[in-house]
């Protein structure tokens, strides 16, 4: 289940009147069972761009496609983390992670073993029956990345998964995400501010420019897999992260 | 009296209505300043203004003769020294094709009445006492003041009413061709069966013993305007038309009051008597019918009716009979459970010399 | 954890202060009763007004007693409170549904303000007639006038609760593909459960004034018609034990609201901080 | 950027479509109340009832003009208005300020709830003598009884508006060193603003009904007023005038509020995505 | 004007029930007019740390002073950025960097003219009549940055003030701060996740534990002041960033 879009541009009312051009044109193609950044200086378009491949938002103009299908909705093979943690403040953190199963009509009881599995792994194990005013920032992004991985989608769009994160967690966190990835290959478009982490996370890093932000640039990223936290040192990261770097100096 | 006249507040229930038109009269022909009292009217709820002529908050008010008998029963001291209506107003009417008419023939019908309380309430216990049934024989269903519209639509087969307004409508709407089946009325009077006290002025047990010449001038002017309105019907509802709404929205029939009023007063001038007053109504009521339509005549009519409940050899005078008649009946219907002194209740002795 | 829901406190150290509060809060309501009732007693003792004006508090009870023995009270209390409960449910039931239904698509709004308006700002003796002509002087039109007038404030929180669930929560069931059955309950419900309690605070209260106002039009029981009654025969004891009554109904729906609001709004207390 | 506070769409492309809604929510009220009159039409012209209970709209139409003609319907409506007015002025006021006080202080609630639902639950009627006593027949009852009724809806919305600011800001203006009144009017009235908007959506309309009220149980003006004497002369045409023109002054109140409402909450229409 | 703690301990009610120690004890003092950064686990209790500095909360054991005077409440001296940027929805971005000054009474006219002056620094130029509603996640937390900015108080805590931040804004930015910090010499405690940014910006580095956190390594900072992005590759900066990581990872 790839991801591509063509020439889509998105629009806005400005504030004080007049149109404002947030996004675009931007064209390009994810391949079925890729893992991609994108990377852009903030109010770029990132998050617009995410919204329009989730389903929730349509383009002023352009079409987006999941495989081959225009995207006209958000589609059940789309897994979606915000870029805010965007918990139901009424359900504790195990009902939160949940929420997918229960919509889907899963069982109680599965639907708990399957949280019950992930908590560890989110380093929430004590947390399951807090609710959200309870707990750090860091956490609740924590639950969010959860939710979106108890849905086990074909295609992943994550918005900055792991902005709150300290880097400890977070390359734990990651490198989590890595082997859930290995395992079931889905496509996955990231956004993130961090470069070290898209390079090592990804095929391909895109780099976009100031609003409206345009792909600027296409990295790929030749580090063989299956990658770990050491190939950070290594050579060809140091050039790849250079490269992106300089796309974004620019 | 040459000093300056007294404020007082008369209280009356409901709002302006033509039936008030004695008081209208009153202030309009200057029977109350004459007698140093400078009126002015308070409508309300019954027991409310009842309770304040009680508490002398107030101190007259028109209150029908029952609720003074509940009041006293229930230490209000109210009195009532001025018995206006003399005929009680409620009845049962009835659609001519329900063949209602007497009160035997409500056994086991379904009869309309406004609420099981009040006046209608106790007109009914009486009727149907003083023909030997009790409550128990009809069937009584609470319709509020929605007689004409429920009985119009067969909703009832009869209905509790105030006999001088209700069946007129009725009537009214059967001649329009608007109730059903309905051409004529039936009416049984409950004044025909059993006598009770209806409504009067009453003041409060202070008041009569403090300034007992005030009682006496108020219930002179309030006589007054009973008698001017008996007498001059037309000239009472021109007055009125200054008090309640709607009742001259033809101009016609205003200039055609106006010219009957005076007419009647010249023909006043050769002192006739009672009967030769009450004739005199009933072909002026001919003479307008032929003029105007209905609508417009309807309050009119009912001004018509209404006086005819008032009419009597002596104005405001009040006989301990209906008293007795009228708490018999409240003590069947279980509102009055103590014995009261009846003759305390009422007076005569500041009625005008005859 | 079964203070959780009175007490908003986190911190163990406070948590005695707590306790304290939650006894403060159950004596001060008993206290402003019985300094209501200490005042009522003063006035008639001080003979403002006469007492079949404002009776003497124990005259009151003894009426109530008496009609409490006789069954009397609990006929007319029975017949209000039937009138009540139909009104509150067929009320609340129409003013949710039509609420999300307005909250949904504002053009129903602009369709259906007029009528509703209408509706709500008109009296009900207005149609007596018509009301009585369709229900007659059953039980029928006493729950239609409780119904109607708990119907609006339900409807207008409905409204401004739905309308006010937070946006990205709505992206968020969007995204999961939620079934608009799903959104209801799922998010709207909960989120807008607030304001819906406060209507529904608003509507059990006025349920029980909306059902008098038709026992004032035509009826031959309740505590409305006992009003009337007890007015008409000059039993001020009486009209006062009727209102009582009445009051201590709205007081028990209202405590009945406020359970489910500490039931189904736990969370907020729970993620307070001090 | 005229219709920004109308149009919620942010997509120029879409731009149009608002337009169109504009269009058509302008047009769609007019139709709703032409289709009720003409429904009304029809009724009366199937004589399913006779005009004395339901009479043909001209017959009203006619009635209206002549009242309006006379001056009669203008001097009802200005004493009715003039109380709906000052009940509003008043309720709200009380409403609004206890509301606050009952927010900030949950004892409070648990004090006054008893005496506040014990005020709304039960008739007027019953303590109908005490307000002839203390305010005599003047327009003072009608607008209590509109304030009455107007207090409660507008007191529970404030407690659940002012209770339901969001922490974070109430830190953000404890962190400011915010004074009591500036948290209030820059944070807890702008947050609170959408329920605030709906209870006061309530007390408008609520605000006629109660005047009216009033008006029934002891007045000598006034539609309610108007109401009584045309049901006493048995004037159905002018009854239904009277009940319009009460229904005409709510539909306005509720208008005057929602254009408040545009104007407060145009933020919201501004912020939202499509 | 310094800030320090004394044995300061917070504890929660846990959700399961029984008690969450989420802070401390810890002990620690900073000298007025330097600049030190928290760093430490995502749950460790950092904001909580923050908050009882700020006055918004109370310890439920220790102190925590301001000077030498024991914090009981907010003070006018200090300023506080959240770690949600906490805007208010119905304020335009202006408004809501104006706050601070129009609580303290300050004239609208001089309210924009400051606010006009740091919109450019913050890249919101075209911005101040937006609403919250119409930013991005990274232009809301730069309103956050303006409002604390705005009112130039004595000590300033700040909690993941550039977590939504790409790279480049986020290294724009913070070099903004160094050069007010220059200029006024507030006192300064950042909470962060990015080690860089901590060694680059701080005289030192608290390295906090699991929950419930505690110090367990201050890091001086020895680069010389002032300091520019380069610093990034002296040896110094490298040692000192390994060291964190060091004690970070322990
Ligand atoms: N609802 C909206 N209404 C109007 N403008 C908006 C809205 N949402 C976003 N924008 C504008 O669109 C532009 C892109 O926003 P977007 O959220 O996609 O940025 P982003 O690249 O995700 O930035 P960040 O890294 O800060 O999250 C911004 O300039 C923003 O002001
Ligand atoms: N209101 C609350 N009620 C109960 N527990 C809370 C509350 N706020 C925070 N906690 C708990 O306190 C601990 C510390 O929270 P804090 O927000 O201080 O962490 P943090 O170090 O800022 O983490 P992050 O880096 O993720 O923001 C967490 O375990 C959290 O669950
Ligand atoms: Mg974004
Ligand atoms: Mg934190």
């Amino acid at each position: 289940m790839g991801l591509s879009v063509r020439n889509v541009t998105l629009v806005y009312n400005a504030p004080g009147g007049g149109v404002l051009p947030a996004l675009g044109p931007v064209t390009f193609q994810i391949e079925s069972g890729s893992f991609v950044s994108l990377v852009g200086p903030s109010g770029c378009g990132k998050s617009t761009l995410i919204r329009i491949l989730a389903g929730l938002q349509e383009p002023t103009r352009g079409e987006a496609f999941l495989g081959d299908i225009p995207i006209s909705g958000p589609s059940s093979r789309v897994g979606l983390m915000f870029q805010d943690s965007n918990l139901m403040p009424w359900r504790t953190v195990q009902d939160n992670i949940a929420l997918p199963l229960e919509l889907g009509g899963i069982s109680k009881q599965e639907r708990y073993a399957a949280v019950e599995n992930l908590l560890p792994t989110l380093g929430l194990s004590d947390f399951g029956l807090a609710y959200p005013g309870e707990l750090s920032g860091g956490m609740a992004q924590r639950v969010a990345i959860g939710r979106v991985l108890i849905q086990k989608p074909e295609v992943l769009l994550l918005d900055e998964p792991f902005g709150a994160l300290d880097a400890l967690t977070r390359e734990q966190i990651s490198v989590d995400l890595l082997e859930v990835w290995a395992q079931y290959r889905q496509t996955v478009l990231m956004v993130t501010h961090d470069i070290n982490e898209a390079v090592l996370l990804s095929d391909r890093v895109l780099v976009m420019s100031q609003r409206p932000g345009q792909i600027i640039a296409d990295i790929p990223v030749t580090l063989e897999r299956p990658r770990c936290l050491e190939d950070i040192y290594s050579d060809v990261f140091g050039k790849t992260a250079q490269q992106v770097r300089a796309a974004i100096g620019r | 009296s040459a000093q300056t006249p007294t404020d007082l507040t008369l209280f009356m229930t409901f709002i302006p209505n033509i039936q008030f038109a004695p008081v209208y009269v009153a202030i309009e022909k200057g029977h109350f300043s004459d007698a140093g009292v400078n009126l002015t009217i308070q409508h309300g709820d019954e027991p409310d203004g009842l309770n304040l002529i009680a508490a002398g908050e107030l101190q007259f008010g028109v209150i029908g003769g029952e609720q003074v008998i509940l009041a006293r029963a229930n230490e209000r001291p109210v009195v009532y020294v001025y018995e206006w209506f003399q005929k009680f107003p409620v009845g049962v009417v009835a659609p001519s094709q329900n063949n209602i008419v007497t009160a035997a023939d409500l056994k086991g019908r379904k009869v309309g009445i406004p609420g099981l309380f009040g006046a209608s309430y106790t007109g009914i216990v009486a009727l149907l006492a003083a023909n030997g049934m009790t409550e128990s024989d009809i069937q009584l269903d609470a319709i509020g003041f929605n007689a004409p519209e429920v009985v119009c639509l067969g909703g009832v087969e009869a209905s509790v009413v105030y006999i001088n307004n209700e069946p007129l409508q009725i009537q009214n709407r059967a001649n329009a061709g608007q109730c059903g089946d309905t051409t004529a009325v039936n009416v049984i009077s409950i004044s025909d069966a059993a006598d009770m006290v209806s409504n009067g002025l009453i003041t409060n047990e202070a008041t009569i013993a403090e300034n007992p010449e005030l009682v006496r001038n108020v219930v002179a002017a309030f006589d007054g305007g009973v008698q001017d309105s008996i007498n001059n019907p037309a000239s009472a509802y021109l007055f009125s038309a200054l008090y309640v709404e709607n009742l001259l929205t033809d101009e016609a029939f205003e200039t055609a009051l106006k010219t009957e009023s005076a007419a009647q007063d010249e023909f006043l001038a050769t002192n006739p008597d009672r009967e030769a007053i009450a004739a005199s109504r009933v072909a002026l009521l001919e003479r307008l019918s032929e003029q105007f339509d209905a609508e417009t005549l309807v309050q009119f009519r009912v001004l018509l009716n209404t006086i005819d409940l008032w009419d009597a050899d002596r104005l405001g005078y009040s006989e301990l009979a209906s008293w007795e008649v009228t708490a018999e009946t409240l003590t069947t219907m279980g509102f009055l459970q103590t014995q009261t002194d009846l003759e305390a209740a009422f007076t005569n002795d500041f009625l005008p010399a005859e | 954890m079964q203070q959780s829901t009175l007490s908003t406190i986190l911190n163990p150290i406070e948590r005695d202060a707590g306790a304290q509060k939650l006894w403060v809060r159950r004596f001060i309501p008993a206290l402003v009763m019985l300094m209501l009732l200490l005042f009522w007693q003063i006035v008639t003792m001080l003979e403002i007004y006469p007492a079949f004006i404002i009776p003497p508090p124990i005259d009151v009870a003894e009426k109530f007693y008496a009609v409490l023995l006789d069954g009397r009270l609990w006929l007319h209390t029975q017949a209000t409170l039937s009138a009540v409960l139909s009104g509150l449910g067929v009320g609340v039931t129409l003013g949710l549904v039509l609420g999300y239904l307005i909250a949904k698509h504002p053009l129903l709004e602009d369709s259906l303000a007029p009528v509703i308006i209408s509706l709500q700002s008109t009296p009900i003796v207005a149609y007596a007639p018509l009301l009585v002509i369709w229900f007659g002087s059953g039980p029928t039109s006493k729950v239609i006038t409780s119904a109607l007038i708990v119907f609006f404030p339900t409807l207008m929180n409905t409204v401004v609760g739905i309308r006010n669930v937070p946006r990205p929560l709505h992206d968020l069931m969007r995204a999961l593909r939620a079934s608009r059955w799903q959104t209801f309950t799922k998010l709207e419900v909960p989120a807008a459960m607030p304001v819906l309690i406060g209507g529904l605070k608003i509507s059990a209260t006025l349920a029980v004034i909306g059902a008098v106002v038709g026992e004032f039009i035509s009826a031959n029981a309740g505590l409305g018609f006992l009003i009337t009654l007890a007015r008409s025969q000059y039993d001020t004891a009486l009209v006062i034990v009727a209102v009582i009554t009445l009051a201590i109904i709205a007081r028990i729906l209202y405590w009945l609201v406020t359970l489910l609001e500490r039931h189904v709004l736990a969370w907020q207390s729970r993620a307070r901080t001090i």
